[in-house]
């Protein structure tokens, strides 16, 4: 099974990216399960939301507590949030990010086996017209991940956003899959 | 037996009779009365629903029934919820409802079930425009549980949680205006009614009947047990509510006030001689009389106003 | 017509939805709550978008969607509604309401904390408190068993004339995204036809009169009716469970789902969403040689008493989870299951787990904590105490 | 005064129909509480203290009485006169207070 975490804010579509990841999977053959943090988060606030990914039915009903891979959708969530807790020792980290890999690692509680960095931000501006990071992040996260293939993710976001807004969301993932680099530490 | 055609057409009342006798309400009981006439208006194809009020023991006690119509009973505060309910699977069963040929829903309730507890579910039924005809009959007082005040219950009456007594501790709160509650909804058709008037109150069921949409009827229902009034005087008592303007007869239609005979004669009889028969008012002081005197002269004018204004 | 599954990836909230179209339901009157208003909204958007007829009346209450719900029921539709915690508090005395008028209506309950203090969580106090109002309970594991629960809860509640809450867990089940299998409408209709009713308040030439008045001489009947129908409907339930699994493979003719049974020292008992927990757990315990299995008790009205008594028979002890509390005494499905054992004899070691209250996370970890605890007990042939508030900071 | 109860009545044949149910056994009980009656088996006429009698001399045949009534026990005949169903009558009196030419008058009732 693998575990991944998302962190987002309220507002950025983290639970939408969950839901997306697990819909691309599932499309793939595999079991899946999604779901935010079970708060009640606002706009704004920091978001975690979470997608389980395995080959045979998913029968816990708990948090993720040691995730597989963990994918931040807000760079200034670095600052406030421990986005590494619990992070597995081969985990991955994606980051939505322009700094460096030095910069970001030096915000890491926990170094990860691999740090996948994009600037999805401005992908998701010059695609959608607005800073919403989540369909963009995924080309990262399958691109860093290999967990579930691009192909699979653009259809489950044309699924989620119909016509053209599903069409711009599904480039925004590929825009980004493409400029995502990947770091092996 | 069948009344005689010579005869039938001499009635003012329709002659079919769908309210069975044998009930059990007390002698000179106004809500009988108007449930008689709800059924000869509306006929069999009707669906009434009446929460916990006297009505319910009026209806029969399992396993006989008063009511030649189908009727639900229901909690005391629910029957506006009830008759939604009722309505909405009408239509996903493919009946027409309401007009001519349509089942009519029907909500029987007392003041109580109406004024107080089921204020809210009777303002969700109003607002959401459900074609069905809600009936508070209104005997001034839960009578029910033994002559307790309701919102409706009005100034210097006596009640048994309004005793009177050394503090004279009376009734201190005008009656609640129920209708103008209900035309702040804007509905289609809102309408006051006595049982001492059926042509008038039939007439109002029947345009109630034609009006697409939710209608309201306040129905003045005198209860000789709890108003300690003679059983003979039911009617005598009702026709009195409305010559001393004390409950007005009028309509409310699609934003248009309109008084109705006989409350449209000038000049109201004084308040006493509506308070004249009733024990319940009589440990009411010349102030008291005064007091619900001058309330009813600022409510009859302002309703002549409305009339005059948007009629 | 061969069963082809229409898998989807869907909420607990969004499965309820769907099962209410499938099931062809004509009225829905509901109001909203957290965690439960999504399924409202995907029922409105079925209708929005043409998808069903259903009659939707957006109440100004739970008390009046309870009431809306029971006058379509009693004029003959077939009738849906769905809240959580306070909203389920404020419907309970039309909760008796519907029994009583013998209303085969369905509804899902999502599990969620009573306040104060202020609780949108998991905690399964609200629907548990609603236990003697004479409707029956189904508690789904995850949310296939969501679907599946709503549309057997009509066949069965529709042929013994008693309603039925169908209840999930908030956000564990309701807002947690999973793959459910769904059934093509031709295959549902063939499986759950058009409601037969027991009365209407349409027959014009023969009117009733439902729910009139009964003195002392007959009330006490009419209890007994609705008393026997829960006995019956033990029957009907795994009936409809049995054939539910010929035809679409997921069986549920057991009211008490069970697993490796035959060579436990003890079960874990419990019901809901944690039991999808314990029931890893328990393949991760067993890999480390413990003599454990599980016990997910699916109906709690009717009780499976007889289900629990074979249970008791095997096993030399049972763990009872309980995510409520009845305060005075103990977690609630200890308490009936206790009582149900105490004339059969049956005499396992059992403990009450008060655990997850408010949605409390309830992990792996805690449930091979409490096998080792249990496992103690065992050995040592004694409780430690019969009440733990397991998660307590001390 | 004794009474002579007339045959005929506003229900006619549900009047003769109806009759007391009794439910000795549980298996007699339909499922749900659903009514199986009318309450004319009901005779609530012993209620009465005060009887009212017509005096068809001054009866004009107005049926102000007939709709004042509210059990309803107050039905018309043939001949256009009306007539009280005693069986029912509780003697409230309205009929004699509402009738506009004193026909009809509340006796005290010999028992």
């Amino acid at each position: 099974m693998i575990e991944i975490r998302f962190h987002g804010r309220g507002g950025q579509g983290a639970v939408t990216a969950a839901n997306i990841l697990a819909s691309a999977a599932f499309k793939e053959g595999k079991y899946v399960q999604a779901f935010p943090f079970f708060g009640v988060e606002r706009r704004g606030a920091p978001v975690t939301a979470f997608t389980r990914i395995d080959d045979r039915p998913i029968r816990i009903k708990t948090q993720i507590y040691e995730p597989d891979i963990v994918v931040v959708l807000d760079p200034s969530l670095l600052d406030t949030v421990d986005v590494t807790a619990g992070l597995k020792d081969n985990g991955i980290v994606i980051v939505n990010t322009e700094k460096s890999k030095e910069e970001v690692l030096e915000k890491l509680k926990k170094k990860p086996a691999k740090l996948a960095l994009v600037d999805a931000t401005t992908i998701a501006l010059e695609i959608l017209g607005l800073p919403i990071t989540n369909t963009a992040i995924l080309g990262a996260v399958a691109k860093a991940t290999r967990i579930v293939d691009l192909p699979y993710i653009q259809e489950a976001i044309k699924e989620t956003f119909s016509g053209s807004l599903g069409e711009k969301n599904a480039k925004a993932a590929e825009e980004s899959f493409n400029k995502t680099v990947i770091y092996e530490l | 037996m069948e009344i005689p055609e010579s005869v039938k057409k001499r009635l003012t009342l329709p002659a079919e009779e769908h309210f069975y006798a044998g009930h059990t309400a007390c002698q000179g009981c106004g809500a009988s009365l108007g449930l008689r006439y709800v059924l000869k208006a509306y006929g069999r194809k009707t669906i009434v629903t009446i929460p916990a009020c006297c009505s319910t023991i009026i209806a029969g006690a399992w396993p006989y029934s008063t009511l030649d119509a189908n009727l639900f009973h229901t909690a005391f505060e629910t029957t506006g919820a009830v008759i939604s309910g009722i309505e909405a699977a009408l239509k996903a069963m493919g009946y027409k409802v309401k007009g001519e040929d349509g089942v009519m829903v029907v909500g029987w309730a007392g003041d109580g079930g109406t004024a107080d507890i089921g204020l809210q579910a009777l303002s969700g039924f109003l607002e959401r425009g459900h074609d069905a005809v809600y009936i508070m009959y209104d005997n001034e007082a839960y009578m029910n549980t033994g002559i307790q005040r309701s919102g409706s219950t009005p100034y210097g009456a006596w009640t048994t949680n309004t005793p009177g007594g050394k503090r004279h501790f009376l009734e201190k709160r005008h009656k609640k205006k129920v209708i103008d509650i209900v035309i702040a909804h804007e509905i289609p058709y809102a309408a006051t009614a006595s049982v001492a008037y059926p042509e008038d109150f039939i007439r109002k069921l029947k345009k109630a009947q034609k009006i697409p949409g939710p209608s309201f009827i306040q129905l003045f229902s005198p209860c000789p047990t709890g108003w300690r009034s003679p059983t003979d005087k039911s009617i005598e008592i009702a026709r009195l509510a409305v010559q001393t303007a004390y409950f007005p007869l009028f309509e409310y239609e699609n934003g248009k006030y309109r008084i109705n005979m006989p409350s449209t004669k000038k000049e109201p009889k004084p308040i006493e001689e509506f308070l004249k028969y009733q024990g319940r008012f009589k440990y009411m002081t010349k102030e008291d009389i005064q007091i619900l005197q001058e309330w009813v002269n600022h409510e009859w004018e302002k309703l002549q106003k409305l009339a005059a204004t948007f009629g | 017509m061969e069963y082809k599954p229409i898998r989807k990836v869907v909420s607990g909230n969004y499965a309820a939805a769907y099962a209410v179209k499938h099931a062809r339901v004509q009225v829905v009157a509901a109001y909203p709550i957290t965690p439960q208003t999504s399924i409202i909204e995907k029922i409105a958007e079925f209708i929005a978008n043409g998808e069903t007829d259903i009659q939707y009346v957006p109440v100004e209450s739970e008390h009046s969607a309870m009431a809306a719900t029971i006058g379509a029921s009693a004029t003959g539709a077939r009738a849906f509604t769905a809240t959580a915690a306070q909203g389920l508090a404020l419907m309970h005395e039309m909760l008796h309401w519907a029994s009583g008028a013998r209303l085969p209506i369905v509804m899902v309950d999502v599990n969620r904390a009573m306040a104060p203090p202020w609780s949108v969580w998991d905690d399964q106090t609200d629907s548990l408190a609603q236990r003697d109002t004479g409707w029956m309970q189904f508690y789904a594991e995850n949310n296939q068993e969501v679907y599946d629960g709503v549309l057997m809860s009509y066949k069965i509640a529709e042929t013994v004339n008693v309603p039925v809450m169908v209840v999930e867990s908030a956000f564990i089940l309701s807002h947690t995204y999973d793959v459910v299998e769904m059934i093509p409408q031709e295959l549902v209709d063939e499986f759950l036809p058009p409601r037969k009713p027991l009365y209407t308040l349409t027959d014009f030439d023969n009117p009733v009169s439902v729910g009139a008045l009964a003195t002392p001489n007959d009330y006490y009947e009419f209890r007994y009716k609705l008393a026997k129908a829960h006995e019956d409907a033990k029957k009907v339930i795994k009936d409809v469970g049995k054939e539910f699994g010929e035809r679409f493979g997921r069986d549920y003719s057991s009211m008490i789902e069970t697993g490796y049974i035959d060579d436990a020292d003890f079960v874990f008992m419990g019901m809901g969403s944690l039991m999808g927990t314990v029931k890893q757990a328990v393949d991760l315990l067993r890999d480390e040689g413990y003599r454990v299995g599980y016990a997910k008790v699916r109906w709690f009205r009717p009780f499976p008493k007889e289900e629990l008594e074979a249970i008791a028979e095997s096993v030399k002890g049972i763990a009872v989870l309980d995510r409520n509390f009845s305060f005075g005494q103990e977690g609630i499905l200890f308490n009936e299951a206790k009582g149900a054992l105490y004339n059969t004899g049956e005499r396992p070691l059992m403990k009450d787990y008060i655990v997850g209250l408010g949605g409390r996370d309830f992990t792996v970890p805690d449930v091979k904590a409490i096998a080792e605890n249990m496992k103690a007990i065992i050995e040592k042939g004694e409780l430690d105490r019969e009440v733990e508030w397991y998660h307590l900071k001390r | 005064m004794r009474v002579v109860i007339e045959l005929n009545t506003l229900f006619g044949e549900k009047k003769e129909e109806a009759k007391k149910l009794v439910f000795t056994s549980i298996d007699q009980y339909p499922e749900a509480p659903v009514t199986l009656g009318t309450t004319l088996s009901n005779f609530t006429g012993d209620w009465r203290t005060f009887i009212p009698v017509i005096d068809e001399s001054k009866c004009v045949k107005c049926y102000i009485c007939w709709k004042f009534c509210p059990e309803p026990a107050i039905y018309i005949k043939e001949d256009g006169y009306v007539a009280i169903d005693y069986d029912y009558c509780k003697g409230c009196g309205i009929c004699a207070n509402e009738c506009p030419t004193n026909a009809i008058t509340m006796e005290k009732e010999e028992k």
